[in-house]
Parts: C-alpha cells; structure tokens; sequence
C-alpha cells in the first residue's frame, strides 16, 4: 500500500503526484496513481512525517482527488494556463480555455477539432453499437462509409478490436481514449442514453405532425 | 425554380430526411408516391450534372416504387394486417438514423465545449534521448506499421520492375481445375479466400481462371459494392453437368 | 511582427507563451514561437500598454527568451515539479530531475509506442512475413538491418522463432506477444490486409470536402 507516500511532506506529496499525471501519456486513472505511488522506490527519502499515514485504506482515493485539487488550485493561483481535467475516467493536464482559445485561432491547432458531419454520425453509432462493423455501419447509414471509417482510423478515434465470424471476417470497431479525450467525455455511459434519444426522435416527430396541423388551421383562419 | 447550394446528402437515407424535413411529412405516414417521385427527380438531376450516382441511391429508388407499388394493392389486402404497412420498414430505417443523427449533434455539442482544450503536446521523461530522437521517433498504430508494410512493398514494384516471375509451375487449366474442386465442396467461395496466401503472379493467375469459368457460365460473380470482395458461386449449367 | 503581442501585459505575454510550449506536440523553437505569436488571433484583447512594442525586431529572439526563463524562475519558485528546457529541436516542457527520478522506475514511462522509420519499416515486414531471416528482411529494405533487428530484439518486440534450413542457418524471427500488445491487437490476423490498407493509403490523397450546387425545384414556391 501507500504509507511510504503518506508518510512524506504533504507539499512532496503533491509534487510527486503532479509528476505522474504530467507525464503520462494518456489520462492517468486513481487506481493506476495508487498503484505507481505503491511501487514508486522511495526508499532514499527519509519520511518527515506520518500523520496521514492513518488513513484508511479505503479513503486513499478521496485524499488523492483531494490532493488534485490543491494542486489545480495552486495553478490556478500561481496563474498557470493549464490545470488538471478529469476525462477518459483519469487525470490529465489540459489548457484553460482562456488560454486554449488563442490556440484555437491557429490552423494547425484548430484543425484537429474539425469534424465533418458524416464523422460525426459514424462515430455516434459506433460509439453506441461497439464492437460493429463497416457493413453495419452502413446499413444504419445507409451510405458506403468506408472513407470516413478509414479516416477516424488514421485519426486514432476508432481502433479495430477485432473481426466478426461473419463471411469475409470483417474488422470490428470500437471507440479509443483518444475519442473520449477530443469529446471531453470520462466513459460510454456519459453519452446521452439511447432510448431516451429514441423517445425525443419519436416526440420530435410528432410534434412535427402537430405543427402541421397548426400550420394548415392558420392558413385557413 | 431558384438555385439554392446544398451540401452534398451522405446517402439516400439523409436526403430523404431532408424532403420529410422540408415539407414537414409526417414520417408516419409518408406520402411515398410523391417522394418517390422526389426521389427520382434528385437522382435524374444528378444524371444531369454528371454526378456520379452511388448505387445505394439507386437501391432506395427501386425500394421505393416497390412500396409505392405494394401501397397500391387493393384495399382489402391491405386491411388485413395492418402492421404490415409496405413503408413500415423504410420507416424503421429512418428513425434509427434519426437517432445517431441526434447522438452526433449531442458530440457537436460535447466538441465546442472543448474546442478550447488542449492537452499537453508531448510526454516525454527521458529527456535526452528526446533530444536526439524525438522527431524521427513518432508514436504508431498498427496501422501505421501497415502502411509501412504496404509503402515498402509497392516501392518495391516500382524499384524493381524486372521480377523473376516463376508462373510455370501453375497453368490456367490448373487454377480452373482447383477452383472447381474447391467450389464442388465450398459451394461459394470469397475471392480473397481464395486468394489467401497466393503469390502475385498466382493470384492473376487465379483472376483469369475465374474469368474463363464465368465466360463459360459454370460459376457466377457477385460483388455488392465497387470495392467489396467478390464471391463465386455456382451456376445451374455446373450443378446439372 | 508581434507588436499585438509585445503590446500585452507581460503576465499575460508569459502565459500566453507558456501554453504555446506546453501544447506543442513537437519540441517548438524560437522562429515557430514568434511566427505563431504574429499569427494569433488577439482582437478580442485590448492592450494594457505599449512598453514592449518599441522592442526592436531583432531582439525578439532574445525577449522570448528572457520571458521562458521568466516562466522557469516562477516554476521553480511555486514548487511546480517540471520546467521548460530547451533541447535541440527547441523548448519543451520535462519533469524536473529530482521527481523525474521515481518515475525512472516505472514500466509505463518508457514511451514504448514511438519508433523511427527504419525500425517500423523492419517490424512491418517482420510482422507480415514472419517467420523470416534477417538476409531476407534485408533484401525487402534494400539495406543492412543487424542494428535494427537488434534493437527490435532488445525492446522484445520480435524475438527468434528458429533457424531457416539454408546456408548458415540464419535465424528466423517472429513478432512477440509484447508487439500484440503494443499495438493493441489480439493476434496476427487483425492486422489490416494489404487491400484495406491500400483503401486507406488512397483515400488520404483525396481527402476534400465536397459541396454540390443544385438545382432545386421548389413545388410550394
């Protein structure tokens, strides 16, 4: 466990655990920070105390999100542009979006952020209907969209994740973190439920009806 | 009649959303003889433009008049089973593109809330081997190893246009004969099974067998898009012979 | 030029520096700074004075530098546990040395997913064609690749598989369950075929958005 970490200097503390999340390569979770902080060789340090050392084991994750938050708030005052965000259910350094958005009037920056519509929807269902494939894809959409699978590919939002026992094993695809990090989202489950999309479609629907019908009594009136 | 600029429909589905859209049709009951012919006349002005037409357009429009001709069977038989309304299907499809439409503009949504965000550019500890090696070492997928694979092997055809091509082991008669057996068992078989593990010159070799066979109509090709696999079936003349 | 820029107050100028640095995905260096800086968008910023825009052109270089170890100096000072050093290529941000040192230890920060041209060129074939001696993946690349194999060996992503009954019974190699890994696939059959990649190559080189003009009858109108 962690009493090696918890015994040392709270304000140490902190700047280890901001070195973890600085560089790692993607959002960092809580239990790999625990995990890392437990292997971490601390053994040249000398502990200078051991008041948190009694913290339950179960609290570990609180006091760890309580540290973060020290931290970003030390960003924030010391007038860094960047904190820590939580995303793709892990902790991740990012701009503030007072800074961010003189980056986004940049072409190299902003074009990264560009998705045409038809991205767009593909991702949703695939997002939705994982692990699916192109040919399932296509009935849904109703269009070739071999293009488009191909350049969410090669912008690393999809990832193959494996082939279906179908004729031609076609390819399998899935959502990556890197998706969940361009749409700023922790995990699946933050997407909009789909049978609530479905009653809003359906309602969307006949409230058109309605409209309709509003419509034809004031052409008459 | 006025020029107005559309963006290009991502397939029949989104371009008959838009008609339903823009004369507010009820999707529940769409008057499918008068989108058809909406349909048709957007198909027929693509002709005109010399756009090319992808064939889903083309499999919608006949999937319409084959509705429109079923809606026009004699009321009785359509009284019969009221769910079985012709347009019940098309009507399906469309509401569950409805659906992933609407998820989509929930990710527009999601986007410019991060539009600005940016996360930190480049994670690196060892600091100096990133001096030294940073830009010529980039961060790959397998796809990337892929076309790594795909780049150097074509280069290869181009650099080395003279190959020793060893097809004399492997007749034309030969690949057909293989086919055949293989089919005689497999009943259909995918081009690409076929081909598997093939070297080039086996695999052209294998294409024109199959050309022959379908030329001598004892088996037929199919494939259901311009860049799909094709598959070889049998035909009745091979099945009596 | 930067007068815009020059034309900030200078935490802001800092700031806005710092986050150039900080999202960079490529070490950035003194000219990219100063051509991005020229190419932000700062309208929607009026300026809180004009005491830098007199700074003459040629000392741009130096006025830059002057602020980045201005931003190191304030790291340093509120205990951030990385700075912004300056390597070849240009400025990047690190950890410092003394908290960098726990996560020496540690698998995960061993970037393992970067590789030079020469070595996923030798793993492609490898992976593609193995089991395969190293005369033959030389005479695919067209060039001498001990050094490459070698290293592929040592980062375990391929290892030997056995000895080729040829003269000198060259060693024959195959990919590892590490390279799966790595490249997040479950065997060798999900690699892309070369049809798929094909696609791929080719729908890069006409990646453009298209618009139609139509002629649109309007039957209400």
């Amino acid at each position: 466990m962690i009493e090696k970490f918890l015994s040392l200097d709270k304000a140490y503390q902190k700047q280890i655990l901001e070195t973890l999340i600085f560089a790692s390569e993607q959002p960092i979770t809580i239990y790999e920070i625990l995990d890392l902080l437990d292997r971490i060789d601390f053994s040249e340090i000398h502990s200078k105390n051991d008041a948190h050392s009694s913290i339950e084991s179960n609290k570990h994750n609180d006091y760890i999100k309580h540290l973060i938050e020290e931290i970003n708030h030390e960003l924030v005052a010391t007038n860094r542009p960047y904190l820590i965000i939580s995303v793709a259910n892990g902790y991740v350094f990012a701009t503030r979006n007072e800074f961010g958005k003189f980056l986004g009037s940049l072409p190299q920056f902003k074009n990264k952020k560009r998705f045409s519509k038809a991205m767009l929807e593909t991702l949703a269902i695939i997002a939705y209907k994982q692990p699916i494939t192109k040919p399932e894809i296509e009935e849904i959409r109703g269009t070739n969209s071999n293009e488009i699978v191909n350049s969410l590919l090669e912008r690393n939002l999809i990832k193959i994740v494996g082939r279906k026992d179908t004729i031609g094993r076609p390819f399998m695809y899935g959502t990556t973190i890197e998706f969940l990090k361009i749409f700023g989202i922790n995990n699946l489950n933050e997407l909009p439920n789909l049978d609530e999309v479905r009653s809003l479609v359906e309602a969307q629907n006949k409230r058109e009806e309605l409209t309709l019908k509003i419509d034809f009594e004031d052409e008459g009136g | 009649m006025y020029k107005i600029v559309l963006p290009i429909f991502e397939g029949p589905l989104d371009l008959l959303l838009y008609f339903i859209k823009r004369d507010e049709i009820n999707i529940y009951d769409i008057p499918i003889s008068k989108i058809t012919d909406e349909f048709l006349s957007y198909i027929k002005k693509m002709q005109e433009l010399d756009i090319e037409i992808a064939s889903e357009f083309l499999v919608m429009a006949s999937t319409l008049m084959e509705i429109k001709a079923k809606m026009l069977l004699p009321i009785e038989q359509k009284d019969i089973a009221e769910e079985q309304d012709p347009r019940n299907g098309l009507v399906q499809q469309l509401i569950e593109y409805q659906i992933f439409k609407e998820v989509s503009q929930f990710l527009e949504a999601k986007l410019e809330q991060m539009q600005y965000t940016f996360y930190r550019g480049i994670y690196e500890t060892e600091i100096p081997e990133l001096s030294t090696k940073l830009k010529t070492f980039k961060p790959a997928t397998v796809y990337d190893l892929a076309k790594a694979f795909y780049e150097m092997i074509t280069r290869n055809e181009n650099n080395l246009a003279v190959q020793s091509i060893k097809t004399t082991e492997l007749k034309i008669e030969d690949a057909i004969a293989k086919i055949l057996e293989i089919m005689r068992t497999e009943k259909q078989i995918s081009f690409k099974t076929l081909c598997q593990n093939a070297s080039k010159p086996v695999f052209v070799l294998f294409f024109v067998a199959i050309l022959e066979l379908v030329k001598q109509k004892l088996i037929y090709a199919y494939q259901s898009t311009f860049d799909s696999d094709i598959f070889l079936f049998l035909t009745s003349k091979f099945q009596n012979n």
